[in-house]
C-alpha cells in the first residue's frame, strides 16, 4: 500500500471531481495545503462545495479558485479580506454558510468520529440557531449541530513519513488534524517527508489511518497576512 | 474627561489577575495585553491553536507558521503549548477559559451582544466570537460608548442580530465600567469627572446607579 | 473434519487484506496475528491508544507503558502511534478501521450479536466491543460453532442481551465460514469433509447454502 | 499561581469530599495516578463516585480504594479481574453503571468541551439503550448520551512542568488527557517535572490551562496485569 505520490497532481488524480464537497486545512494563509490547492486549480475541477476556516486572499489560498471560479459553495467562519470572495457573493456566483468557528471545528471533529450530532451553546438564542433544535440541558439553551465529512480533505503537515504520520508545526495546526480525519480520501502535502521510526511515536499528531495519499510539497509562498513586528528594544 | 482609548485598555487590563487564562479579541482588545501588570502571571489563549501568546515578534524574526487569531505575526513563550482547532474550542467552550475582552456593535442591558454583522452590508463572519461569549467565564465588553453615527451602543434592546445572547458581564467604555448584573446596567466606575447623567445621555439602555 | 482453533485463526487471517487496518478482539482472535501473510501490510490498532501494535516483548523488555486492550504486555513498530482513548474511539466509530475480529456467545441470523453478558452472572462489562461493532467497517466473528453446554450459537434470534444490532458480516467456526447478506446465513466456506447438513444440525439459525 | 505541591497528600487538601464525583485515569493499570490513589485512601473520603474504564485489582490501582469501601458508584466499561468488585457488587454494597469505553471517553470529553449531549451508534438496539433517546440520522439508529464531568480528576502523566503542560507516555495515555479537561480541579502526577521551556510546545499533549496541581510521584509500581513475551527467536 504505497501512499506516497510524486507530485501534487498525481495525487489528485482519480479523487477530485465536480460537485465534490471539499475540506481544506488553514486558519488564515497558516497551515494550507498550497500546492494541493494549485493542483485543484489546474484539474479545473468545479462546482465544489469548500469547507474552510477562511476562503484565503486575493490570489492565494482558497482565493485562486475563487478566481476561476470553482467554488459554489464555502462553509467557514470568516471571509473578510477577500475582494473577489465578496464580488462573487454579493452577485448571488456563490453561496455561504457562516458557522461559529468552534462549531465549524467541532462539526468536522464529529463527523471524523462518527459522532453525527451534538448539542453546542455556541449561537444559541441568535440567527445561526433558526431553523435548527433548541433544547436545554440543566437550565441551559443548546442548539444541535450535525457533524461535517467530505469526499477530499487537503491538508498540510510539517513532517509527515510513508505510513501517513504527520506532525504540525506551531500554529500551522489548526483545522488541518480535524479534515484529516473528516475526508473520505485525505491528502496531506507535507514539507519534510521521512522513513517510518523517523517520527517519535508519542508525538504524531494524526495517525496514519487518516492519510490516503501523501506528498512532499516545495517552494513554499506562506505569506503572511498581518505582519506585526515590535522594535528589539520594546 | 473621558478615558482615551489607552486608558480604557489600561482599565480593561485591571480585570486581568493573576493566574488567569485571557482570549482578547481582535483590534482594541489585543492593545489591553500592553497593560497587564508585569507582576501578574496572565496567559494568553489565541482561538487558533495556542495558550501562553508571547509578545510581537522583533522584525525580521516573524515565522508564518506561529500567528495569532487576527492573522498577525506573535512568538512564543516557555510556557506556550500548540493545539488543534477543536482542542482549542474544546477549552473555550468547555468553560476552561477565566475571562475574554471583545469588541461590539451594540450591548443590551440583559447582557445580549452584538458584534458580527449588519444587515446590508456585506458580513466578515463571526470568526471564533460566538463560541467565545458562549463559553468563557467572564466576558467583557471594550468599546466606545457611542457609535460612529452618534446613535447609542448601549441599549435596552439589540437592534442588530445577536453574536450571543445574556453573555456580558461588563462593559468598559470612554465614560466608565459598567456590570451587567441581573439583566440591569450597573455603573461600577466613571471616568474622571463623568457624571451618571452624562453616560445616561450617552445611553438608551436604563443605567442604574 | 473441522478446523483446529490453529486453522481457524488461519482461515480468519486470509481475511485480513493489505493495507488493512484491523483490530482483534481479546482471545482467540488476538491469535489471528500470528497467521497474517508476511508480504501483507496489515496494520493492528489496540483500542486502548495504539496504531501499528507489534510482537510480545522478548523476555525481559517488557514495559509497563506499553500494554494492548487486554493488558498483555506488546510491542511497538517503527509505524507505531500513540493518541488518547477519545481519538482512537472516533477512529473506531468514524469507520477508519476495516476490520474487526471478536469472540461472541451468540450470532443471530440478521447479524446481531451476543458477546458480553449472561443475566444473572457477574458481568464484566463490555469494553470497547460495542464500539467496535457499531463502527468498524466489516465484523468478523471468529468463534466454536457450538457452546460448552450443547446450545447452538448460530441462532434466529439471540436470546442473550445484545452488544449490537446487525452488526456481523462474517462468522467463522470450526465448521467453516459463513456469510451474513440480508439478514440470512450462506455458507461461504466448509471445513473439509464437512456437509452443509452438519452445520445445519449444529446451528439454530437458518443456513443457505 | 504555584500549580506545584510537595506530596500527594498536600495537593488533596480541599479539593476531595465525601459524595465526590472522580475521575481517575488509567486503562487497567497502566498510566493510573498511583500517589494520588495513595493519598485519596488515607484521605478517607467516602461514598466517592468513581468514573474509570476499570476497577484496578485487587491491592492496586482503584482495587486500594475498594478494599476500604470508599467508592459507591462506578461508572466503567470493564471490571472484570477484581475479586473485591464482584463481591461488593454482588452484596449491593457498591452501584455500577457500564459504559461502553468508546461512549465513556467521548462523554468525558464532551464534559471537558462544554458539549451537554451527543450522538452515537454505540449500543443503539441493546440494553445501554434503555432509557435513553434513540433517533435516526440518514437512516441509522443512534443513542444520545450525556457528557460527564468530575469534582476531581486524578491523572498520570509522564512528564509535566511547573505550568501544568503534560506529555504522556505510550499507551499510558489513554483517558489520562480526556479527564484532564473534565475536572473541575484536576490533580496532575507526574514521573518527571521540569522548568517550562523544557517541553516542546508542539508536543504537549494536555495544555497547562487544564491542571489545577501538580505532584513528582515517586516509587511507582506499574505492575503488569498479563505479563505475556515471546522467546527471542519467535
Amino acid at each position: 500500500m504505497n501512499k506516497i505520490y510524486s507530485n501534487s497532481k498525481e495525487a489528485l488524480e482519480g479523487v477530485a471531481f465536480d460537485g465534490m464537497v471539499l475540506m481544506c486545512g488553514g486558519f488564515g494563509l497558516c497551515g494550507i495545503p498550497e500546492r494541493m490547492i494549485d493542483a485543484l486549480k489546474e484539474s479545473k475541477i468545479k462546482n465544489i462545495t469548500a469547507i474552510s476556516n477562511n476562503a484565503g486572499i486575493d490570489g492565494e489560498g482558497l482565493g485562486l479558485l475563487l478566481e476561476t471560479k470553482q467554488i459554489s459553495k464555502m462553509i467557514s467562519s470568516y471571509v473578510g479580506e477577500n475582494k473577489i470572495f465578496a464580488e462573487q457573493y454579493l452577485n448571488g456566483e456563490i453561496e455561504l454558510e457562516f458557522n461559529p468557528q468552534g462549531t465549524l471545528a467541532e462539526r468536522i471533529r464529529a463527523g471524523g468520529a462518527g459522532i453525527p450530532a451534538f448539542y453546542t451553546p455556541t449561537g444559541a438564542g441568535t440567527k445561526i440557531a433558526e431553523g435548527k433544535e433548541a433544547r436545554q440541558f440543566e437550565g441551559r439553551e443548546y442548539i444541535m449541530e450535525k457533524s461535517l465529512r467530505a469526499d477530499l480533505s487537503l491538508i498540510k503537515a510539517w513532517k509527515g513519513d510513508s505510513e501517513g504520520n504527520l506532525i504540525y508545526k506551531k500554529t500551522a495546526r489548526n483545522f488541518n488534524p480535524l479534515m484529516a480525519t473528516a475526508g473520505k480520501i485525505t491528502i496531506a502535502e507535507v514539507e519534510h517527508l521521512v522513513e517510518p521510526g523517523k517520527l517519535d511515536a508519542d508525538q504524531i499528531h494524526t495517525s496514519g489511518i487518516f492519510v490516503q495519499r501523501i506528498i512532499k510539497g516545495s517552494h513554499y509562498n506562506k505569506r503572511i497576512e498581518n505582519l506585526t513586528t515590535r522594535k528589539a528594544n520594546d | 474627561m473621558v478615558w482615551s482609548r489607552d486608558e480604557m485598555c489600561a482599565r480593561a487590563a485591571k480585570e486581568l489577575k493573576d493566574g488567569y487564562y485571557v482570549n482578547l479579541g481582535i483590534g482594541m482588545p489585543t492593545l489591553v495585553a500592553n497593560h497587564i501588570p508585569k507582576d501578574a502571571n496572565v496567559i494568553l489563549q489565541s482561538e487558533n491553536g495556542m495558550l501562553g501568546m508571547g509578545p510581537f515578534p522583533i522584525e525580521g524574526e516573524e515565522d508564518p507558521d506561529l500567528i495569532n487569531a487576527g492573522k498577525q505575526t506573535i512568538t512564543a513563550l516557555p510556557m506556550t503549548s500548540y493545539f488543534s482547532s477543536a482542542d482549542s474550542f474544546g477549552m473555550i467552550r468547555g468553560g476552561h477559559i477565566d475571562l475574554s475582552i471583545l469588541g461590539a456593535m451594540q450591548v443590551a442591558q440583559n447582557g445580549d451582544l452584538a458584534n458580527w454583522m449588519i444587515p446590508g452590508k456585506m458580513i466578515k463572519g463571526m470568526g471564533g466570537a460566538m463560541d467565545l461569549v458562549a463559553g468563557v467565564k467572564k466576558v467583557v465588553i471594550l468599546m466606545e460608548h457611542v457609535a460612529k453615527d452618534g446613535s447609542a451602543k448601549l441599549v435596552s434592546n439589540c437592534t442588530l442580530p445577536l453574536t450571543g445572547a445574556k453573555v456580558v458581564d461588563m462593559v468598559i467604555s470612554e465614560y466608565g465600567v459598567f456590570e451587567i448584573v441581573d439583566e440591569c446596567v450597573k455603573v461600577s466606575e466613571l471616568a474622571p469627572e463623568i457624571s451618571i447623567e452624562e453616560v445616561r445621555d450617552k445611553s438608551q439602555a436604563e443605567i442604574l446607579s
